[in-house]
């Protein structure tokens, strides 16, 4: 029963580990996005877990219910979605004009592209 | 053309619902779940789901660039108004109860205005991220 | 009770769909596995409302159910594209 | 009353002036909203800093809801100091940019710059200003992405890569923090810094608690390129177009400074001796190991600008040395290197872009005889030089001074050497430059000069000239600086 | 509904939760590993779907709502686009993944050595429950009128941080502008000088 | 115009279903919100030029019905094919032809045979559509075109009504 | 006695419907191409989706939440086979040959 | 007004730079302006003299960089008397580049003045100097000013040698004396020059053993072994530079620097009473053997006269360190006299390579003939170097043995005398070789004619080699400034 209690903490984290190798270990621009997504998904769920109560629920006030869960982790987490977001567009962006002016979209070829150039 | 007409018939029936139930979203953001980024957002995704179907070209001349790009800045300027608004009533920085003789109401009020304003600027800016990354070839 | 055995069955079949998006082959299986996991999932929210107590949510669903079409959609017409653009 | 309104009023002005550029969508308006706006805030920022000095710090309830309930903005003389700095820079940085960018960014985009360059802006104040943890997020991402962009509008390919990079590993920075935030507020329930301070005391030595505080450490370093987790600078200050460099070398890793800073004296605070992790120490080796790497990186360096982004990464080390000692004398000499090496540094990127406007290079080779076309200009870089390597009589040198001898005080004396290492090492690479530019024969590469107008050469030398004068007229840095680390040591 | 009645289901939320992580986690390992990136990119669409449904287990709807807006349709969309600009197959990486795996494993061990001591699921006694939030929970209704207590903290108790949020989503859509704007122009040229 | 209106005042309704609080603010934002949305609509109208030809007749929810049966006996078939351990299944292609007149009777036919388990559109052409069905009688149930008929019929009580 | 009823209704309905969304999930994993698997998708799509929203329908009572349950299914209903059609369209398009008896016998030869 | 001239002593020099280079383009007008201020300072120079020896101490406060610590300067008899010998030396010196910059058609003439009046600013400053820091200040600048001189021909050797000088000088200096500076600042909190030592009965023996390391270390222009690979480098430069080098600016700046953190930072009584002072009088006395023996090796004259510097040097070093009234006197005088000795002796070499082309020892045969007035020069010199009556190198030497004998130092004693014999061994040949008659090499015989070097030359060689004879005349101003400082001790 212990670790079930804890069990989301640590998925959150192997998700951000798994999200985390991704962006170091793969050379594609977009997959190390989406890589980075999981990451920032990952402490989502950290937070959320926070902020769940056994027997509460959702934070909506109704008369029906004495037991909430703490909002307060759901407003962060809601800018951190819009944050992650306006990441991944930049992100993207960034692939899109690094694809058109290299003419590739993976990272190991852009250094060899520059190496070429007689740029260090 | 009739490539896509099973789609477009569809889509075309779907996009005026997509867009109230965005605007739905947007008005009852502190009854329920939701409020004016997801407005936003499903508001930028019915015009998305045209410019799929269609071609962007045509979107594009449906919401042209500028004027997105205007619209999403007027939503911030909303935003940082309300806050001026309520500095010149005499409180602090967005404390909208002095928006309103009544702090609750005032505070009602404040917060249906800023959620418009999120909703402007998230569905301006999805339209122009898109449009920027799906105009390209 | 049987909001739980629904969410079991949806789960158990969540999980049949996630095997079929793994498994492809193809990247139509794919979608479609993804497109139809996602009615499950609007399912599963409802249900799931109606579990917790609180049915209201069921905003979530329709809100899905409006959007998963566009995903589909938007892949689709990536997939098109692509396919045009190698004939060319 | 307005003038209790000023906190904000600073951010609002940016807050306002910048979508303003964007509906403009003209280069020029947008240049003129975006310096006008720039000079108010700064009129306002040195007002309130009087008003610091004078009477002590300031609280602003956002929203009117008193914290930890709502956002606080707390300024007090640490944080003013560094907005002061960063307006300043910001301030000068934009009359310079008025012709240098024409050479560096399409008409039809300028307008977008300005805009992304104020919104940089009012995030890094938005980072000092606050009294909120997640907010300081927030702010974070803010003047993170607007960075992100700015460097990839540079000329060439590579800036599109460096500001590629620097997203990547910016954001895990600043996921690292936001996790860090997540533990923290796991154990105290709150987000607001000087309650979770005193609520984090009696658990300090709990496990979730130090995973917190590592995890948001490593988070800062990132953000603050301390070595080795500085990959993403060099090549973002060397392919950002020049304005860009100028301003991210002043003032953008300052801010990562002060978040350390602030995180470590005011939250961690008073329970900073826990033994479980050694914090201060394994920041002080890194730091010591940044200061030489960078400096012997930085000597084998051909490009100018890449040069002197390794120095950067040895300056940087620097004050995470003085940051690191908990001492008045240390985080003196920390605080005080902060805005004099963001000076420093500002100048002489600046005095760069001078250069590749007017002869289009910046490659050492090929800047042989470039004192006899441009006298002034590199008589700015040899002051800047001067101030990098620590030579009294400039800005860099009292930075140092205290360093030194806060680490002599606190025992440490192999940090003292290698501080002057370190500086012997940036006598090398100033040199590399001055040769080059001064003493090297040969053919001058280089075909015409451009001339500069007063638009790059006055804000030029008004930052050399500050340079020179902090490094003499040290009342007001050092003023602020003794107080600042008052305020958080105090007790020792 | 009745309170009680819910009450004794009171653990049926950690066992879905723990099934849907579950699923979460695959997808998401599936997401990464797989090299057809568009394969990646509709699994990343499911992934979020998961998570939404997680969301609304753990009481976190308009997490939950923005996650599925979110996730649905935009970021497919986008995802979709710039692979379509970038190309749909990932190259084998020469790396060795050895370096990145030991970063990732020390980062990893450090976070679970915190969570050992972290409150337990759902624990009404944990810090965060105790501190601020029941301010917002009991005072959200009679200071702002609105029910739903996360847009009350979203809009007005910590409306500052939605108007960063906002500046951020403005910040990203201006810089994506600002970036692919005359891309095509953008020359390949490696001169720092150009002519206007 | 009366298409504009109806368009208004279905949404509108949706809006009053979806709401469930009736303030009177919340009444005019409804009322602002639906126009915004059917002005929208008016101006992709304009651009693309498809406007959808959508029109309510008596016989539509008699066609619902029918269909609703029509589904429910496939799926039960379908059903049956797929949980039979050696999966009875015979798969062919097959171009049916469809004698409705405008694009939505089209796309409502297309539809409907895909949404009766069994039976896949796979291509709509002018006067017929390519249907995949999994074994030879689901597909017997179209070409004896009762609910081709059904879909002609249902435009044209459209015509009629308009 | 009222909410006895209902129970057993809710149970037939939402059981039945759990049953044809599993037996829709086997199918997408058990048929041979993805022509067959529309197929298989389609039966969650209609009743499967169809009788549990029906049953949920019951629970709800008269109130806002059966009426959005509606819409949710009549969107399903609408959007379902666009997509399965967009699908089987695109796929066609693309040469997805279409599995067939005869196929699996020649490629065992 | 004794501040006024205080400052004037370091401000004409310096603002004459913006002159020199305003006038790059007319060599007489450039020049001109050389020798008016440095007459000019000179002048300023006597009259801060005179001010001191009426017992006046001229102060001049100019900022705080750090609250307590500021820059100023504040006027000390030995200060003083090494600001006159530079500014001096100065006017003789312009006399002589005047004429050996156009004799050997240097390049970039401009920059050459205008670096040396530059640095004789800045060894201006480091004679006034109020504390260690603002010493520092001017030390560094007076590194980095004559930096530009030692390159001056741009040769890729040039830049070599200029290297090295930089390196060690700034390495030293940086790692060693700022580092010291610093520890004394937290030891005391205050680094000003106050008679009777700072530091005396302050710190620990210990403390005291490794401060004096680091300051005697740090000063690498004192070129104390094994810190003296600078000076032989610099060699390179042109024979002016080498003059100013090794005779006033820099390496007088070292042992004046030595002197004074001996005597106003540590004191006597630190360095005796601990035995901290005795290491030091060894490493001078290596230092003074060593560099004597390299120097009767070497067969450049230049280079021989390099190392010569190198171990009298360390004769002032050595008297700091015996550490009494006595000996300081003599180390003070002896910046003096061996001041005007050397530059007498490089200013011949100068004299020698512009007349004749030679840089050799062993090509100097009969030189003597063709330029006897450089010859005779050359001559009073070495007696300097030597320490013989008739010159002023004599009155060091008397006064060195009576400190030491006073100290009862017998290693000190000895270390004089075998250097003596040293010294005298490395310069007597040169003088010989020179008086010898015309040699029996067939291409030497342009040497017979009498070919002396240019006029200006000329005059400066004769003018320090009569100073050098007059201070052996009439020691007693110079005598007295240094017993005036170590007046009470
Ligand atoms: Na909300
Ligand atoms: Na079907």
């Amino acid at each position: 029963m212990d670790i079930l209690e804890q069990l989301n903490y640590w998925a959150a984290i192997s998700l951000a580990m798994v999200g985390l190798f991704t962006i170091m270990s793969r050379g594609h621009l977009i997959k190390k996005l989406i890589g980075l997504s999981l990451f920032q998904t990952s402490v989502f769920l950290l937070f959320i877990t926070i902020g769940k109560l056994s027997g509460g629920t959702a934070p909506i006030i109704s008369k029906d219910f004495l037991y909430y869960s703490n909002p307060l982790p759901h407003v962060l987490i809601l800018t951190a979605i819009v944050v992650s977001i306006a990441t991944l567009a930049v992100g993207l962006a960034l692939s899109v004009a690094i694809k058109r002016t290299y003419g590739t979209g993976e990272d190991d070829e852009l250094e060899d592209l520059d190496r070429n150039e007689g740029e260090p | 053309m009739k490539d896509y007409l099973v789609l477009r018939v569809v889509s075309k029936l779907l996009i005026p619902f997509i867009l109230l139930f965005g605007f739905y979203v947007q008005m009852h953001g502190d009854y329920g779940p939701g409020g004016g980024f997801q407005a936003g957002v499903i508001i930028a995704s019915a015009l998305i789901l045209y410019a799929i179907i269609f071609n962007i070209g045509i979107a594009r001349k449906a919401a042209p660039m500028w004027i997105i790009t205007s619209i999403s800045c007027v939503g911030l300027l909303l935003y940082v108004g309300v806050g001026i608004a309520t500095m010149i009533a005499g409180g602090q920085f967005l404390e909208y109860g002095f928006l309103s003789t009544n702090s609750a109401s005032g505070n009602h009020t404040g917060i249906l205005i800023i959620e418009i304003g999120v909703g402007i600027t998230v569905s301006a800016v999805m339209l122009m991220i898109f449009f920027s990354l799906a105009g390209r070839r | 009770m049987i909001f739980m055995v629904a969410s079991a069955a949806l789960l158990f079949t969540i999980l049949l769909g996630l095997t079929r998006a793994f498994a492809g082959p193809t990247v139509y299986d794919r979608l479609l596995a993804v497109n139809n996991m996602g009615t499950k999932i609007v399912l599963l929210i409802a249900v799931i409302g109606f579990l917790m107590g609180r049915p209201d949510f069921v905003d979530i669903s329709l809100l899905y159910a409006l959007l998963n079409f566009i995903g589909t959609i938007a892949v689709l017409r990536f997939v098109k594209q692509q396919r045009r653009h190698a004939d060319e | 009353m307005i003038s209790d309104q000023l906190p904000i009023i600073q951010i609002v002005i940016l807050l306002v002036a910048s979508p303003l550029c964007v509906i403009f969508r003209n280069g020029n308006w947008a240049w003129a909203i975006a310096t006008l706006s720039t000079w108010t805030v700064l009129g306002i920022v040195s007002f309130l800093t009087f008003n610091i000095i004078q009477e002590g710090p300031i609280s602003y309830h956002l929203g009117g809801w008193r914290p930890p309930f709502g956002i606080e903005y707390s300024l007090d003389s640490l944080n003013i100091y560094i907005i002061l700095l960063i307006v300043f820079i910001a301030s000068i940085i934009l009359p310079y940019s008025k012709g240098i960018i024409k050479k560096e960014i399409e008409h039809n985009r300028r307008h977008l710059f300005y805009s992304i360059f104020l919104l940089a802006l009012l995030g890094l104040i938005g980072i000092a200003a606050t009294g909120d943890l997640f907010n300081v997020y927030v702010f974070l991402e803010i003047s993170s992405l607007a960075t992100y962009v700015l460097i990839g509008l540079g000329r060439k390919r590579q800036s599109l890569k460096a500001a590629y990079r620097y997203l990547i590993q910016g954001t895990i920075g600043a996921t690292f923090i936001l996790i860090g935030i997540g533990f923290l507020y796991s154990m105290t329930g709150t987000l607001n810094m000087s309650d979770l301070s005193t609520r984090l005391q009696p658990i300090i030595d709990t496990r979730p608690v130090i995973a917190g505080i590592s995890i948001i450490t490593v988070g800062i370093l990132i953000k603050l390129a301390l070595f080795p987790l500085h990959l993403w600078l060099p090549a973002a200050y060397t392919h950002a177009p020049t304005v860009v460099s100028a301003f991210l070398a002043a003032v953008s890793t300052k801010v990562g400074a002060y978040l350390l800073l602030r995180f470590i004296y005011s939250i961690i605070g008073p329970s900073l001796t826990f033994d479980s992790i050694p914090l201060l120490e394994i920041l002080l080796s890194l730091a010591s190991l940044a200061i030489l790497v960078g400096a012997i990186i930085a000597i084998f360096q051909n490009d100018i600008r890449r040069l002197l982004a390794f120095s950067s990464i040895s300056q940087i080390g620097y004050l995470v040395v003085g940051i690191s000692i908990p001492t008045v004398t240390g985080l003196t000499g920390g605080i005080v290197h902060i805005a004099n090496h963001g000076i420093t540094k500002g100048a002489m990127f600046m005095t760069i872009g001078c250069i590749a406007y007017s002869v289009g290079e910046t490659k050492l080779k090929n800047l042989k005889g470039l004192a006899k076309r441009m006298p002034f200009t590199s008589a700015a870089l040899l002051i800047g030089g001067l101030s990098l390597i620590g030579v009294p009589g400039t800005a860099g040198f009292i930075g140092k001074w205290y360093i030194v001898q806060a680490a002599l005080d606190y025992g440490l004396w192999p940090v003292a050497i290698i501080v002057l290492l370190g500086s012997l090492l940036a006598i090398i690479y100033v040199g590399k430059i001055l040769e080059s530019i001064y003493f090297s024969k040969g053919e001058i590469v280089f075909g015409r000069v451009e001339k500069l107008s007063f638009y790059q050469i006055i804000p030029v030398w008004l930052l050399i000239i500050a340079t020179i004068y902090f490094g003499i007229h040290t009342d007001l840095t050092l003023g602020i600086s003794i107080e600042a680390s008052n305020t958080l040591v105090g007790g020792q | 509904m009745d309170q009680k009645k819910y009450k004794g289901e009171k653990k049926i939320d950690l066992y879905i939760n723990i099934i849907i992580l579950i699923f979460v986690l695959l997808t998401g390992i599936a997401a990464v590993w797989l090299r057809n990136l568009v394969a990646s990119a509709m699994l990343l669409g499911i992934y979020s779907l998961l998570m939404a449904t997680l969301w609304v287990v753990l009481d976190a709807v308009d997490v939950a709502f923005t996650e599925a807006a979110v996730g649905a349709g935009i970021t497919t969309a986008l995802l979709l686009f710039s692979i379509w600009l970038t190309g749909k197959h990932e190259k084998k990486s020469t790396k060795k993944p050895w370096l990145p795996l030991i970063g990732v494993i020390a980062t990893g061990g450090l976070l679970i050595f915190g969570t050992i001591g972290m409150p337990d699921f759902g624990d009404p006694n944990a810090p965060a429950h105790l501190h601020v939030a029941p301010y917002y929970l009991q005072y959200s209704v009679s200071q702002t009128t609105s029910p739903n207590v996360v847009t009350a903290v979203l809009a007005s108790y910590r409306g500052f941080d939605t108007l960063g949020e906002v500046t951020v989503i403005f910040t990203a859509g201006i810089g994506v502008l600002a970036l692919l704007t005359g891309l095509r122009r953008r020359r390949r040229s490696q001169k720092l000088e150009i002519k206007k | 115009m009366f298409r504009s209106a109806l368009l208004f005042l279905v949404l509108f309704i949706t809006w009053l279903a979806l709401s469930g609080h009736y303030s009177i603010f919340l009444l005019i934002s409804g009322v602002v919100c639906a126009g915004l949305s059917t002005i929208l609509t008016l101006r992709m109208n304009k651009i693309d030029n498809l406007p959808p030809e959508v029109n309510f007749t008596y016989r539509l929810p008699l066609f619902w019905i029918w269909l609703a049966k029509e589904v429910t006996t496939s799926a039960i078939s379908v059903a049956y094919h797929i949980l039979h351990p050696k999966l009875p299944i015979n798969p062919i292609i097959q171009t049916i032809s469809a004698q409705q007149k405008t694009d939505v009777g089209l796309v409502t036919y297309a539809n409907s045979i895909t949404l009766t388990p069994g039976t896949l559109s796979t291509n709509v052409n002018k006067e017929s559509i390519e249907v995949h069905a999994l074994s030879k009688n689901f597909i017997e149930s179209l070409t004896d075109s009762e609910m081709n008929l059904k879909i002609a019929k249902l435009e044209k009580s459209q015509e009629t009504d308009s | 006695m009222n909410s006895i009823i209902i129970d057993i209704f809710g149970w037939i309905l939402i059981g039945s419907g759990a049953f044809f969304v599993m037996t829709g999930g086997l199918g997408l994993l058990r048929l041979p191409d993805v022509y067959c698997r529309i197929h298989a998708a389609g039966l969650t799509d209609t009743l499967g989706a169809g009788l549990m929203m029906v049953g949920l329908m019951l629970y709800a009572g008269a109130t806002l939440v059966t009426v959005k349950l509606i819409l949710v299914l009549v969107f399903l209903l609408f959007t379902s086979p666009t997509a399965s059609h967009a699908l089987a369209h695109a796929a066609r398009l693309d040469g997805v040959v279409p599995w067939t008896k005869k196929n699996t016998k020649e490629k065992r030869k | 007004m004794p501040e006024v001239f205080t400052i004037l002593c370091i401000a004409i020099p310096l603002g004459a730079i913006p002159l020199i280079i305003i006038f790059g383009n007319h060599p007489n007008l450039r020049e001109s302006i050389s020798l008016f201020s440095s007459a000019a300072m000179c002048v300023a120079a006597s009259l801060v003299v005179s001010e001191v020896l009426s017992g006046g101490s001229p102060t001049v406060i100019f900022w705080e960089i750090i609250p307590n610590l500021p820059l100023f300067l504040k006027v000390e008899p030995i200060g003083a008397l090494f600001c006159l010998v530079s500014s001096f030396l100065w006017i003789v010196s312009s006399l002589y580049s005047l004429g050996y910059m156009r004799a050997n058609n240097e390049q970039n003439q401009t920059r050459f003045f205008a670096y040396f009046s530059a640095a004789l600013g800045c060894s201006a400053g480091i004679a006034f100097s109020g504390n260690i820091l603002t010493l520092f200040l001017f030390y560094e600048a007076l590194t980095l000013s004559t930096y530009p001189l030692v390159t001056h021909s741009g040769t890729p050797e040039a830049q070599r040698s200029g290297r090295i000088y930089l390196g060690i000088l700034l390495t030293t200096s940086i790692m060693l004396l700022l580092l010291a500076m610093l520890w004394t600042w937290i030891e005391i909190g205050s680094l000003d020059f106050i008679k009777g030592g700072i530091l005396s009965g302050k710190v620990s023996d210990g403390t005291a053993a490794v401060l004096l390391i680091l300051f005697i270390f740090g000063v690498g222009k004192a070129a104390i072994m094994p810190f003296h690979r600078w000076l032989p480098a610099a060699m390179v430069a042109p024979a002016p530079v080498s003059a100013l080098l090794h005779a006033v600016a820099v390496v007088k700046a070292g042992v004046f620097t030595i002197l004074k953190l001996t005597f106003y930072i540590f004191g006597f009584d630190t360095i005796t009473e601990s035995a901290s002072g005795s290491w030091l009088i060894y490493v001078a006395g290596f230092t003074i053997i060593a560099a004597s023996l390299v120097a009767l090796r070497e067969d450049n004259l230049k280079l021989r006269l390099a190392y010569s510097t190198i171990g009298q040097l360390s004769y002032i070093v050595l008297a700091a360190s015996l550490a009494n009234a006595q000996a300081f006197s003599a180390g003070a005088f002896h910046i003096a006299a061996h001041a005007f000795g050397k530059i007498t002796l490089f200013f011949c070499a100068g004299a020698i390579y512009t007349a004749m082309g030679k840089t050799k020892v062993s090509e100097l045969r009969g030189i003597g003939r063709s330029m006897p007035i450089t010859m005779t020069a050359f001559i009073i010199g070495s007696l300097v170097m030597i320490g013989l009556p008739p010159t002023a190198g004599f009155v060091t030497k008397w006064n060195l043995i009576n400190g030491a004998l006073n100290a009862d130092n017998w290693f000190a004693i000895s270390v004089i005398i075998i250097g003596t014999i040293l010294t005298t061994s490395y310069l007597a040949p040169i003088i010989i070789l020179g008086l010898k008659s015309e040699s029996h090499q067939k291409n030497s015989s342009k040497i017979s004619t009498y070919s002396e070097a240019p006029l200006t030359m000329l005059l400066a060689i004769v003018i320090t080699s009569i100073i050098s004879i007059t201070m052996f005349i009439y020691p007693d101003w110079a005598t007295a400034l240094s017993e005036l400082a170590t007046e009470g001790q």
